[in-house]
């Protein structure tokens, strides 16, 4: 599959902190679009076991904002061939993506998404219940009566797929083009002089380097205050469970806004399911039972059926948030310091292009194109993304 | 699900309270640059470890300050404010 | 099966309520020589007069907000509300619609247990607490107490919002309860 | 082959009742105290189901719900549980996946590609073009039980529990925890998921001591006991999760005794998966609990004394001993009172032989080691019985943050550290032998009892385990494989050994490439013996591998346990009966049933609410608005703090009168609107609105938490109630009714007012939302509804509802803050800048604002009308230069203008009056509009 190094060398290139799917991707895409071989990857767990493992596999690019449908719709063209590029099987799987609407200020939301995504060439649609109807015959359009479904946005190529796997085929890919990836070392601080990197301590000892790429997700606080920079974000566990095996019947993506709530059926027949965001901080992927019976009381209303279908188990990522739902990419004040973070509860989907776009940050030292909105900067001149207007319109 | 002890109604679950945010400074608005505001608004230190926040009892309407271990998950200690020193921030 | 050992359900029947808050809430109380529970969160009989078993009640919220609710021609009720129309300066009124309800019976307990969690039968009843709390997702003030016919009851007051919600709810668990006793 | 043995002592059965049940169509009969897999097991029915992947034939082998062989689909329930669910008359039930029965499973076949699929074979297969054909494939053949989409929901309640001390297990360790704490005076809860105490007490030899444990739990006016209930989870701070039979109860518990006790593991050889092989413990269940016998002739492959007394159980029971095969070299002492049944010793089992019914007929084993030259054996018989090891149930302590550590000596995982106020007592502690499990788990009860109670719990140190009672690799690779680790998912060790192979190493890693342990008994009997096999093959021992993290739920949980009755909670307003009547079209907004319109016999929607909104401009109409916010700010300061929150200025508000009032956050973006209205020097009057009343409300308190400023608010949103009349006959209307003199002379545009409706104390506030001459009017919840009749009687106002208000306020040309508003609306781009003081010494949002102001608006909301009508909808784009310049924020058609008018966001550089925009509609097409001035609407 790949090589285990025992041992860092003293010097790379370009080190990549965090073994999850974003710094493996651009481990890969440093390989083999800018030639950059030398690189170490230090993963302080196991190799994907961040939210990489976490996630519910949701992929979509039906954003409100231009700059988030053009990155995201990036993001899915190249899902759409990764597969065949890595010779490794993601599962990667077209399922239809519906985002229900329950009220005039949902449906106000699918629209302006819609029309955005229609912009820029992606394929959505605000359709009504009776379309929601036929794609999922078994849905409750009354939604126990409390708030009833009165359309959808539909998006035809939301997919879903194996999430472990990604990991697993950048991990393999990077490592064919001869960078090492290393499991079990953990970041202990970075060094910068005159305003530069310069070095990696690690638990196995340090290392000389001129760029840094920090995908670290939960943890990004911790390394940034080893340069001295600090950020918006907040870490918030994002929680998640699946059910027992059942054979299939549900294919499409379900999601509800207004009663949070989500869930797909895996290739295993599994229904997999999240809701939203803990309400307070914590750097913990402990399980709260007070979720479980939220998530179930929803998916009841949309499903009153499953009610003898048993939940197999519950788990939880640590999500780290920004306060307008955007992510934060590219160059730092901190010469040689690349950040990729901020992504809340839209990482996985966004794997493929932060490895490309970051990989070229890494490599030519200025923002690609996709990420100039991404930036660090924006709270400073607060100029926010439009991102989370989605979520706030029509309360 | 976890106990909050409330310093006015006791130990009650979660459910009954919602948080307020860490306590932070704000810096004199008169005087201060636009990065400093910008600073105070949207720069955080979100590493794990203890932090002092606002939390009310929806119920009863009532703010107090709580400071929790944001690793741990537990609430080390709780209390009204007004035993925080001079003008809260 | 008893009225005692069964749950039941009760509308309050006709009572006068008033509220108040300010810094000189319990101060006003005092002047007009009505009960001011010494504690935050307790209440106590409306005067010396009544025992722990009677209906009129001042309930003390926090540190700075009373309840009173009180039967019949409510002389003290009526004396209060005199004195807020008076707009006595750090002492404001706070109206008061509640929907107000009794629960009580043996299997109280086992109702409660299904609507909020708040361990009512460990509640230390002689220091006559009030409990502001959730139930079923709504802001409720609880007073439990041990009435002279009915044995240990719990008096429930709600924003009149929520009233048919919350009534319909407990209706039905108690119903539920109730028919478990019988068989 | 089973059968059902003669009465034994203490059967949970009964046999005066007999039920009748339906298994893959065929008639069978048990009875009551049998669980389904037990009444078939009676029957003599081997093959219970097929397995996940290969479909091969599985029985009954853990007995204990540790497996997934036993699944069923009952009376169209997916995945019932068969080893514990209980047998009802008439049920009837099929096995899970399989097609066309259990019998002929057309899937079986899918065996034979075995070979071809070693474990993370899809990752390197079927992808690229293809996929989506190989995908349908898969999909089609996954999953186990079938959804039955018509059935319909079912309302379960929940129940919150309190106790001073839970303990989860009630075999000998727990009962004597729970006896322990409760002669302390501790209120215990001591919970099982048997259908009966005791655990294994039956067959530990406890004699007279474990009957009187049991008359103890069971009568201790302490000690509540729920048996057939398992703990599903723990979560922070001593919060369990409690499956009752039909419903789940939460319990807050001062200390937790875990007694969870151990689960038997079994060996892996080849075909240990057939009919016939299971644990020995599973044969214990199956014949103290409901007298069956695993079989006539039995071959038991043991490594501990409990395999020997086993087969001294069985013996009694009639049951012949084909071969006692012991995988140690020597176990003597154990090999007492067995008579006739001479025991092997260093046995290597080489594969279980299946007959033709699908069972096992022989286990086939090496005993060279004995005999010193090679030699192969083949002992017949219809039933293996594995007793080779156990692991502890330690997914519940994990999960509670305890510590487990590998011990070498005893081959077994025990308890490191304990975090407060968690215990474990019994075989989870390493204790095997009958007494020293009553004993230690007295020591954890009396502990758990100090813990809660206050007291300081003393707990002695952890017994160290008397005798190991694991083999330390009890795995048997075979070259032809199907030496099942992991039955749910069908891994065999060379799966197991490619994922090493390939790099994932780890236990975390194998799991995931592997599907080790994620199948729906959660690795229970697989993960144990797949750490074995890592460690192995990584030259290590189990004691370098920490456990993989342990999560809820222990068993599978059903959503509707979950989801309890699933309370929604709704508010009504005071008017609520008065709308039904008047047949109002309800729409659910902030929590509150409001009435979208009120239905006119056979009218149109759109009629309807064309009709309201002239009515209102024509003579008046009357709005129920009492889900507005509603707060009053007392005190001394009312003014002053009032200044710091808003972006207006209040403090030098007259009495009497009223200001809009705008909330800003600290970024400077629109949050909420509403009305301030000064009743008296230190009294204000606040509305907020629907949807922001409560965060508004607690925002107050917050900041003034902060500030300490001498005021006092008041949360009136619910009991006051409120009305809207509007329109020019309104004045005429009211005045007769008030006390006040609504002249605009004395009663201008924002006057406040308190005053007298009839005999009713109001608030009237002259307000010009939706029509420039309109009154608001206040009054407590329980007038309300005779103020609307009053108001409406006789026809003189007519009763509008949310969407004509819509119609009229956009008329008005008033923006409604979250729809014509986002998340990065400042209020100079609202055309809110009037609201904005920004001269005031301070108030929240400006200093962001004077940032806002320096950088310039982005974009500015405007009022426009369509020359020609055409389908604008909300949320359409407006397109400049082929680029989004902005967006319809709200749209309707105006009955009074009779044309189609919006308001938009849009770039600063296009919001002069005049300017022309374009909207693109849906269907792509691009429709002219025209900026113009707002209101649209003067008069009335």
């Amino acid at each position: 599959m790949f090589r285990q190094p025992d041992r860092l060398r003293d010097g790379y290139e370009v080190v990549i902190i965090g073994g999850g799917g974003h710094g493996l991707a651009a481990a890969y895409y440093l390989a083999r679009d800018h030639g950059i071989r030398d690189i170490a990857v230090l993963e302080k767990g196991y190799l994907g076991g961040g939210n990489t493992a976490r996630n519910t596999t949701i992929i979509r690019s039906n954003y409100l904002t231009p700059e988030g449908v053009r990155f995201y719709d990036a993001s899915m063209k190249l899902w759409q061939e990764l597969s065949t590029e890595l010779d490794f099987n993601l599962f990667f799987s077209t399922r239809g993506h519906l985002t229900l609407a329950h009220s005039d200020a949902d449906l106000r939301t699918a629209r302006w998404r819609a029309e955005v995504n229609k912009h820029f060439g992606v394929r959505s649609e605000v359709v009504d219940a009776a379309f929601v109807k036929k794609l999922v015959p078994q849905i409750d359009i009354d939604c126990g009566g409390h708030t009833p479904i009165v359309g959808a946005l539909y998006h035809a190529p939301g997919a879903i797929a194996r999430h472990d796997a990604v990991a697993w085929g950048y991990a393999r890919g990077a490592d064919r083009l001869g960078a090492e990836i290393h499991q079990g070392v953990e970041v202990l601080g970075i060094d910068v002089r005159d305003g530069a990197v310069t070095g990696v301590r690690t638990s196995r000892g340090s290392i000389r380097t001129r760029k840094v790429l920090c995908a670290v997700a939960g943890s990004t606080p911790r390394i940034l205050k080893m340069i001295g920079l600090a950020s918006p974000l907040a870490i918030h566990p994002l929680q998640a469970m699946v059910t027992e095996p059942l054979k299939p019947w549900l294919d499409p993506i379900i999601v509800s806004s207004s009663l949070h709530a989500y869930v797909s059926q895996s290739a295993r027949g599994e229904l997999v399911m999240g809701a939203s965001l803990d309400p307070y901080e914590l750097h913990s992927t402990r399980s709260t039972l007070e979720f479980a019976e939220g998530l179930a009381v929803h998916m009841l209303n949309l499903f009153p059926f499953l009610a003898d279908v048993k939940v197999n188990r519950q788990w939880a990522g640590m999500a780290d948030m920004t306060p307008d739902f955007a992510p934060i990419m590219g160059i730092t004040p901190c010469d040689g310091f690349f950040l990729d973070a901020g992504w809340g509860t839209y990482g996985f989907k966004a794997t493929p292009i932060c490895g490309k776009t970051m990989s070229h940050t890494v490599a030519t030292g200025t923002n690609h194109p996709l990420i100039t909105g991404f930036s660090l900067g924006r709270f400073a001149r607060l100029e926010l993304t439009g991102e989370k207007g989605a979520a706030a319109v029509g309360h | 699900m976890k106990l909050i002890s409330c310093p006015l109604n006791g130990p009650r679950p979660l459910l009954e309270f919602v948080c307020g945010g860490e306590l932070r400074e704000m810096p004199d608005p008169d005087i201060c640059s636009d990065a400093e505001w910008a600073a105070y608004l949207f720069k955080r230190d979100s590493r794990p470890g203890v932090k002092r926040e606002w939390w009310c009892h929806i119920p009863s309407g009532y703010w107090f300050i709580a400071e929790r271990d944001t690793a741990a998950d537990v609430f080390l200690k709780t209390y009204d404010a007004a035993e925080l020193r001079g003008a809260a921030p | 099966m008893s009225r005692r050992d069964a749950a039941w359900l009760a509308e309050a029947d006709a009572v006068k309520r008033v509220g108040l808050k300010g810094p000189r809430a319990g101060a006003a109380l005092a002047r007009l020589e009505l009960a001011v529970p010494q504690q935050p969160n307790t209440w106590s009989p409306l005067t010396d007069a009544e025992g722990a078993g009677s209906a009129n009640v001042v309930c003390r919220l926090g540190a700075s907000e009373f309840f009173v609710e009180e039967r019949g021609d409510a002389p003290g009720v009526v004396a209060l509300e005199a004195l807020l129309r008076s707009r006595p300066s750090g002492t404001y009124p706070v109206l008061r619609e509640d929907f107000a309800f009794v629960l009580g019976g043996g299997s109280a307990d086992e109702a409660l247990a299904q609507v909020c969690n708040v361990n009512f039968a460990a509640l230390p009843f002689e220091a006559r607490p009030v409990v502001m709390t959730l139930m079923i997702g709504v802001g409720v003030l609880v007073l439990p107490q041990v009435s002279d016919d009915d044995g240990r009851v719990f008096r429930i007051w709600c924003d009149p919002s929520y009233g048919a919600y919350l009534w319909g709810e407990l209706e039905e668990i108690v119903t539920r309860i109730s028919a478990g006793r019988a068989q | 082959m089973m059968y059902r043995l003669p009465a034994v002592e203490g059967e949970w059965i009964d046999r005066t009742q007999e039920l009748r049940f339906e298994f893959e169509r065929r008639q069978y009969t048990g009875l009551a105290g049998d669980t389904i897999s037990s009444a078939l097991a009676a029957s003599g029915v081997m093959m219970l189901a097929r397995s996940f992947k290969y479909h091969r034939p599985r029985g009954i082998f853990s007995f204990a719900n540790h497996d997934a062989n036993n699944l069923f689909q009952v009376d169209g329930v997916p995945n019932v549980r068969g080893d514990v669910t209980p047998l009802t008359e008439g049920l009837r039930a099929t096995a899970v996946n399989t097609f066309g029965g259990l019998a002929r499973d057309r899937a079986r076949r899918l065996e034979w590609l075995a070979p071809f699929l070693p474990a993370g074979f899809y990752y390197k297969a079927f992808h690229g073009r293809k996929f989506p054909r190989w995908e349908r494939r898969i999909r089609y053949l996954s999953g186990l039980g079938r959804i039955q989409p018509r059935a319909d929901s079912q309302r379960t309640d929940k129940a919150y529990r309190f106790c001073d001390v839970l303990v989860i297990g009630a075999g000998p360790g727990g009962m004597a925890a729970a006896h322990a704490a409760a002669d302390t005076g501790a209120r215990v809860l001591l919970v099982d998921e048997n259908a009966q105490p005791g655990g294994s007490l039956p067959w530990s030899g406890a004699k007279g001591a474990g009957t009187q444990l049991l008359e103890t739990v069971r009568s201790h006016a302490n000690i509540e006991l729920l048996y057939s209930t398992f703990a599903a989870g723990y979560y922070a701070d001593r919060w369990v999760a409690l499956i009752e039979p039909g419903r789940m109860s939460k319990v807050r518990a001062g200390a937790v005794v875990f007694a969870t006790g151990l689960i038997e593991q079994p060996a892996v050889f080849r075909n240990n998966d057939l009919p016939g092989v299971l644990t020995g413990t599973a044969a214990l269940r199956l014949l103290h609990r409901y007298a069956i016998a695993p079989g006539k002739r039995v071959a038991i492959l043991t490594a501990n004394r409990e395999g020997y007394e086993l087969a001294r159980a069985l013996r009694e029971k009639g049951v012949e001993i084909s071969g006692l095969l012991d995988l140690r070299a020597d176990a003597a002492g154990d090999a007492v009172g067995l008579g006739a049944v001479r025991p092997h010793h260093g046995v290597v089992p080489v594969e279980a032989l299946a007959g033709r019914n699908g069972a096992v007929r022989a286990l086939k084993v090496d005993l060279t080691q004995e005999t010193g030259a090679a030699r192969a054996a083949t002992f017949d018989c219809d039933a293996v019985l594995m007793s080779v090891g156990f692991a502890p149930a330690s997914q519940l302590l994990l999960q509670a943050g305890a510590t487990l550590d590998f011990h070498l000596s005893s081959q077994q995982h025990l308890p490191e550290s304990m975090p407060p106020g968690v215990f474990a007592a019994g075989r989870l502690n390493g204790v095997h032998d009958i007494a020293a499990r009553i004993a230690d788990g007295h020591g954890a009860g009396t502990a758990a009892a100090a813990h809660a109670l206050g007291g300081t719990p003393s707990r002695s140190a952890r017994p160290q385990s008397t005798r190991a009672v694991s083999h330390a690799m009890p795995v048997f690779p075979h070259e032809k494989g199907r030496e099942f680790v992991d039955l749910d998912e069908d891994i065999q060790v060379k799966d197991l050994l490619a994922s090493v192979q390939e790099g994932y190493d780890s236990p975390e890693l194998m799991k995931r490439f592997s599907t080790l342990g994620m199948g729906p008994s959660q690795g229970k009997q697989s993960n144990l013996n797949g750490a074995r096999i890592l460690a192995q093959a990584r030259g290590r021992t189990l004691a370098d591998f920490a456990l993989t993290t342990q999560r809820p739920f222990y068993h599978p949980v059903p959503l509707k346990h979950l989801a309890g009755a699933g309370f929604h909670a709704e508010r009504r307003s005071g008017l609520h009966a008065a709308h039904v009547e008047l047949e109002a079209e309800w729409m659910s907004l902030g929590g509150w049933r409001r009435p979208e319109y009120y239905r006119r016999g056979t009218l149109p929607r759109s009629e309807c609410i064309a009709e309201e909104v002239r009515a209102v401009r024509s003579g008046a109409g009357l709005i129920d608005v009492s889900t507005l916010g509603k707060i009053d700010v007392f005190g001394p300061d009312a003014g002053a703090f009032l200044d710091r929150m808003y972006a207006g200025s209040f403090s030098d508000l007259r009495i009497g009168m009223s200001r809009y009032a705008l909330l800003l956050d600290e970024t400077g973006i629109v949050r909420d609107d509403g009305v301030a209205a000064r009743l008296a020097e230190d009294h204000f009057y606040l509305t907020t609105t629907t949807g922001g009343a409560a965060n508004v409300y607690r925002d107050l308190l917050l900041w003034n938490a902060r500030w300490r400023m001498n005021v006092s608010f008041v949360n009136a949103t619910g009991h006051r109630g409120a009305l809207n009349l509007a329109g020019p006959g309104s004045r005429e209307l009211l005045q007769p009714l008030v006390d006040v003199d609504l002249s605009a002379g004395s009663f201008p545009y924002l006057g406040a007012r308190e005053a007298r409706f009839g005999d009713i104390p109001v608030r009237i506030l002259r307000v010009g939302f939706v029509s420039s001459l309109g009154y608001e009017i206040h009054a407590r919840y329980q007038d309300i509804p005779w103020l609307w009749k009053r108001l409406i009687g006789d026809g003189k106002a007519r009763p509008f509802g949310v969407e004509a208000q819509r119609v009229l306020r956009l008329e008005k040309g008033h923006a409604i803050v979250a729809q014509d508003t986002d998340n990065l609306t400042n209020p100079f781009e609202a055309g809110l800048g009037f609201a904005v003081r920004m001269s005031k010494p301070f108030f929240i949002g400006q200093r962001s604002l004077r940032i806002h102001e320096k950088r310039g608006a982005r974009q500015q909301l405007v009022g426009f009308v369509l020359d020609a009508d055409a389908q604008v909808r909300e949320s359409h784009l407006l397109i400049q230069g082929g680029d989004i310049a902005g967006r319809v924020t709200s749209v309707a058609h105006s009955p009074m203008l009779k044309c189609t008018i919006g308001l938009a966001m849009t770039r600063p550089d296009s919001a002069a009056p005049g300017s022309s925009l374009s909207i693109r509609v849906s269907d792509g097409t691009v429709v002219p509009a025209r900026v113009v001035r707002t209101p649209f609407v003067e008069a009335a």
